[in-house]
């Protein structure tokens, strides 16, 4: 089904819903890459006037990718939630995102809400939303996730150490742990990015960090990001797995070329909580997603990236995951080109994980070969703090020496705290206190905090 | 300049976790902040590293340490003819040229592997590394007794493009060497990108990646051992993929080396 | 006196002080036009590496704009009080920041540091500095002035309600203000940018304004931001006016070129004073600045925008304002050409303002000729609040119809509030309360709020 | 689209308010933000704003309606040579172009005034408004006696282009008459800067300025009798800038018009 609007003297017309939505769609490199865009500033603005007049119910009748062809075509619908639905289910995109600024929409309503929305419509709405109603309205999602401590409660911002060593070498990796710990992070994960792609090794990772975490009883969780097999393989030779991680896209294609599918994560969400290992809640998966990543594998369909980006979200969603964690400028410039496109991303990329009940987290990065800075990474850690985004990576000195891009630092994740008064997960924050590593206001202690931690180190070394 | 004010803790030995590892721990902090000389200090490696995305990449000189080597090389070009073209067009980096195309078609044999040196996000990665790491590789591949093709050297290239060369070669497998984006402690990393039975549209779910190849990271000895034993074991089973598990580590301590162990 | 730094194999010259400060100068396209801009990233950071190095002092003893020529050298170096600089004396421009940083920097020691502190140096330590750097140490200052209420206290946002109509036209202005009113804005100042230049029509204005203030008691200041020399004039003949405006740069040549001395400023400060018209306190100057206006004056002696954007606001800081306001983007892309460089002009304006003890508020604003958009106002006005700001402007739809530019709007201050929690000018909130158009959290009312200031608009057109 | 919740006031009456001003005012709210209806309108205001200040100039037309009211024209041109050129480097704005300044210096004679229609940020602008305003002038300029230099129609050119152009055309005085930069509301709005002796090197402290011509602004008569006003003034007192105030409107009341009352 066309669409056709007039502005000015000008009529534009879009062939289908998918034309709709990519060319109302905030400018970006990857939708041009992918022939998607809109040719105009105005003819983008006509694509979001006819966008706002679309019922929201469209969404459920006209599937952007194929049914028949798309597994996760087939998880949104059959999985969508019609009485949660029922408070919008007469509103137009437009109407909507005038009810989600208002004040009907609480924090309650929305987690009553969020089965009923698929993540076209959380895109679709997204796209004629500025940023500071992204802001506002994600701040108001509220999604509160546990494994050994409770994320995402609000006012509270929880920070994943990311300890990598190009060599995956055990004593790096520990003198980072242990470097962020003392600056007060990990409570949402500490998780390594394997360098190597072996078993054995990735095994012996497992079981340092579960190691650390067993011997200060840090009331936190550790994941080594490998690929979901590899995850239950070592569940069964019986490593210490706590989170099975896995990249996750927006198609069945996209998913297929990083080696999985919806049974396949299925498996891992059952290997993993098979194990039992959380104590507070068996949240136990750990997603990473980002913009471009279908478009990349050439699985789009013809979809712009930031709607398979949301439709990523509600494949994480149907695993209960702890953690969801959109990796914002990680690929390159051909995907989010400049600071602008990455901070616009980032901000939608949480607002519709929040939207669809998603515990999202973000990385906020970029590559050293996109048109972006430190500065940029500044501004968006402020907006995104802001609108309450439930973690953030901490990599020392921000410098992934790994993965070769620029994340937020330890000393990132003080700065946002310091100017917004966030917090950390209450379980970890008291585990801070008893190690006075944090003082009553949350600050790093004057005392000898984090002293105790050093000891990790002098026993590997005895 | 000053010392800002240090975290409370015992400096000196929260200093010297730093030397395990080379990433920035141990930098101290003034109120929230990072220290002015690591901000400067970020800052340039940043400018630097930023800088190593546009380095001119130099396929003669790779031709010619290959030849000192004893290899026989060609040179290819992808469809993108920028490097503003290839950063926003990674689609026609994963192309051949037709001109290059045409050049590798007459070349056309029965091999087992083609090695083709890609200059990807770094061309310092392929200038330090690619050939030293080849040159390690070699002895292997030839106790191994495996057929070589050209060395195909590519500029502009993605790693997808090994897939084009190597079903232009007549190769039953393709290794791209490939630099990667630069980081801004290493703007010098080289990946190992194998993939069994290349030609068009194949995904990155059928190939094997050993990756951080430099001096810094894995060093050459280990990453010839394990891409050694990838080819070894993917040309027995006929695949390479999510569904062959690097499990090298273990032939390695085990001295099962199904080939035979690298000269360090 | 030359500089010279060596960073890997490159060796990089700086003539002087002038060259040293525009290359380490983020980049902005008003420097590039002025051909002061660095050639490359390197080239940059090593300016910025050894302007690390420079003793904070350098700046008493080798002055950019030579003293001879230029009475806003003159006045800076002149008023410099050294006792208040003592405590930074023997610091590097690198140190320096790092002091801002740390806790040893609170709100008090920075009070007492700013009449230490020339624009020299607050231009140096910000171009040091990263986005969260200009966030985090403004947050930390504090700089509270009054006239009929109280501005800038910590977690308090004031706006100005900005009704400009192409025609100076009484009842479309009057309009436009009472609209602002009744969403809470106003505590700035009512201030009206006129159309025309004739004196006999901004009287009219002034009476205007004045009707209404006293009509409904309330506790804010009027202005018409005509020229000093028009402003002094009215008072003379009587007009009722309470604040005396004028646009600043931060050169003789440039304020030359505006038609302003720092004597006629002092005249107007004076004229201002001699009112009595404020009720806690005498702030009676309102300043207007914004990057680019001296080197757009032809009159910036090869110094970069940035650095005399600060001066700026030392020749603000000699008349005790009420109100300076840094219109951001207000005059286009040769000197801030998109949405990144206006935000880091932003913040980089409000740092050094507060720094320097100046009253900052921001004008968060772009003009259809740059690359900029809603969204980019949105991200600056998030940061900008978080790091403090005394006041924004208040614009109908944030559409100036007769400046022909964009700024924020009487929504977007309800945004920020809500999201960051600032409350208004005491004295302003609480007439709001009684006006019964906002509720005990600073929302709006849900009462019959704001019907009243209808009156206002009946009683002219009866 | 739904009626957002609106603003707790009586509806109608605050509504009333927009009648009063083409501010965007009374326009309700949901929560904290502007509806959706308005979020829309203003973004496409934007981008048809945006899409004015490229808009092409079409100086032969504006000569052609000069030309109807009897008026010389000659062509001109900035040392801009692109738009992107223009609208990065208003220095080259300021300038004629050697070309442009060959072609005025044969015209030079004695003139009060020199006219001057440039495009500055807003062609549209111009084409709509700059001839009309003229034609409300011509008849004051022609009661006042004053010679007339043959308007140049300025392509590329800010405001300071007047000081050369009337430099090289000899006269006294110069009037630009320039595209303002494009407001949401406003892509058409015409701005008049008037400068006595014109010359390189001047501020715009000695000039004054008459802005918002366009039908929703300033009339074309109103500006016009300022304009005639500050023209007397400026001859008479031999200056303009901020030394002459704009007392027009007090003389338009008074019905003291030094030269006669505009034809409305
Ligand atoms: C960018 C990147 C990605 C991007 C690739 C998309 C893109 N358009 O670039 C995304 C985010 C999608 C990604 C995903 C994954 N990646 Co990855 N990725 C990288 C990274 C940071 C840079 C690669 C690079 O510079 N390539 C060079 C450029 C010039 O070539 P290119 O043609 O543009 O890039 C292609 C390859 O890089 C390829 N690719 C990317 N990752 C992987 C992983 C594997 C196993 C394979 C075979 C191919 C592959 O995708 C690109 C597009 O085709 C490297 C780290 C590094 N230092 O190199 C890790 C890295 C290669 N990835 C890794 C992993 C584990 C993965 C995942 C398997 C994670 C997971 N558990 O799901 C997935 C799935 C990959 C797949 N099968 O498709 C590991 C590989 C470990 C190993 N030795 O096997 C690395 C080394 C990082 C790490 N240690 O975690 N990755
Ligand atoms: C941009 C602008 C400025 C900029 C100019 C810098 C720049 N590089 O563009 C800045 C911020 C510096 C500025 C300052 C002032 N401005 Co102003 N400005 C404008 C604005 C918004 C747009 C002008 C435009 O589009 N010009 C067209 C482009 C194509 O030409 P240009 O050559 O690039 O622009 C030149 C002129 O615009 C000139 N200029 C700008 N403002 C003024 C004011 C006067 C009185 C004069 C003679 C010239 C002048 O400066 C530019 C560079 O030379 C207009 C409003 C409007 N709708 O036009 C007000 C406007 C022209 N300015 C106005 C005023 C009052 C001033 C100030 C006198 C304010 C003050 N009290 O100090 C100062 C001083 C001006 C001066 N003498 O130098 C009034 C003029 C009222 C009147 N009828 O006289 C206007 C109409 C707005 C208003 N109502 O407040 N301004």
């Amino acid at each position: 089904m066309g669409y056709r609007v007039a502005v000015g003297r000008q009529s534009y017309a879009f062939a289908d819903l998918r034309e709709l939505m990519a060319k109302a769609t905030p400018l970006r490199s990857g939708d041009v890459l992918a022939g998607l865009a809109a040719g105009s500033m105005e003819e983008m603005m006509a694509a979001r006037i006819a966008l706002a007049d679309l019922p929201l119910r469209t969404f459920l009748h006209e599937a952007l990718v194929p049914y028949e062809i798309d597994e996760v075509t087939r998880l949104i619908v059959d999985s969508h939630d019609a009485a949660a639905f029922a408070p919008v289910a007469t509103l137009t995109v437009g109407e909507f995102r005038d009810w989600l600024c208002s004040e009907a929409a609480t924090t309650d309503a929305l987690a009553r809400l969020a089965p009923g929305i698929t993540p076209e419509m959380a895109a679709a709405v997204s796209k004629l939303m500025r940023n500071q109603d992204l802001i506002l309205v994600a701040r108001k999602c509220s999604v509160v996730t546990r494994f050994r401590n409770t994320l995402g409660l609000p006012g509270r911002l929880a920070v994943r150490i990311q300890p990598n060593h190009p060599t995956d070498d055990a004593a790096g990796i520990l003198a980072s742990t242990i470097d962020g710990l003392s600056y007060g992070c990990g409570d949402a994960v500490i998780g390594i990015n394997p360098a190597s792609d072996s078993t054995a090794r990735i095994g012996e990772l497992l079981r340092l960090l579960d190691g650390v975490i067993a011997r200060f009883d840090i009331p936190t969780q550790a994941c080594i990001l490998t690929h979901v097999t590899s995850s239950i393989a070592l569940i069964e030779q019986g490593a210490p797995v706590d989170l099975v991680f896995q990249s996750v896209a927006g198609t069945q294609a996209a998913n297929a070329s990083f080696g999985v599918t919806l049974a396949l994560l299925q498996e891992g969400l059952e290997a993993g909580r098979s194990q039992k290992r959380g104590t507070v809640g068996d949240n136990v998966m750990y997603f990473e997603t980002g913009q471009g990543a279908a478009l990349s594998a050439n699985a789009h369909h013809g979809v712009d990236q930031q709607t398979l980006e949301a439709r990523a979200y509600a494949v994480c969603r149907a695993y209960q995951p702890l953690l969801v964690n959109t990796v914002v400028g990680f690929i390159g410039p051909e995907y989010l080109y400049d600071g602008k496109q990455i901070i616009r991303a980032g901000l939608e990329d949480h607002f519709c994980g929040k939207l669809l009940g998603v515990p999202m987290g973000c990385d906020i990065c970029y590559t050293n070969h996109a048109e972006a800075d430190q500065d940029d990474m500044d501004t968006l850690l402020t907006l995104l703090g802001t609108a309450g985004v439930n973690f953030i990576m901490g990599v020392p000195g921000a410098d992934d020496i790994m993965l070769n891009y620029q994340s937020t630092s330890f000393h990132d994740q003080l700065y946002i705290r310091e100017v917004l008064g966030l917090r950390r997960a209450p379980e970890f924050e008291d585990w801070l206190r008893r190690m006075d590593i944090i003082d009553p206001t949350g600050r790093l202690s004057a005392g000898q905090g984090g002293q105790a931690l050093l000891t990790a180190m002098q026993d590997r070394a005895a | 300049m000053s010392e800002p004010d240090e975290p409370p803790r015992s400096a000196t030995r929260f200093a010297d976790l730093a030397r395990l590892t080379p990433a920035r721990i141990a930098l101290g902090r003034t109120g929230a902040s990072l220290p002015m000389r690591e901000v400067l200090r970020f800052g340039l490696a940043h400018a630097q590293a930023r800088d190593a995305v546009h380095a001119p990449f130099r396929p003669e000189e790779v031709a010619a340490e290959c030849a000192a080597l004893g290899l026989e090389t060609l040179m290819a070009q992808s469809a993108a003819r920028s490097r503003e073209d290839y950063l926003r067009r990674p689609d026609l980096g994963r192309s051949l040229s037709p001109e290059s195309e045409a050049a590798l078609a007459p070349r056309r044999g029965m091999f087992d592997l083609a090695i083709v040196v890609a200059d990807g996000l770094s061309s310092t990665a392929v200038h330090q590394n690619a050939v030293p790491f080849i040159a390690a590789l070699l002895p292997i591949l030839q106790r191994q007794k495996l057929t070589l093709a050209p060395v195909v050297i590519a500029a502009q290239a993605r790693v997808a493009l090994g897939d084009e060369a190597g079903l232009a070669l007549g190769a039953r497998m393709v290794a791209v060497l490939i630099g990667e984006r630069p980081g801004l402690s290493s703007p010098d990393s080289l990946g190992a990108y194998l993939t069994f039975g290349p030609r068009r549209g194949l995904t990155d779910a059928v190939r094997n990646c050993i990756s951080n190849i430099r001096p810094g990271g894995l060093s050459f000895g280990d990453a010839a051992f394990k891409l050694a034993w990838l080819i070894d074991q993917g040309l027995r089973r006929a695949l390479t993929g999510v569904d062959l598990k690097d499990d090298s580590d273990a032939a390695l301590e085990a001295g099962v080396a199904p080939v035979a162990l690298p000269e360090r």
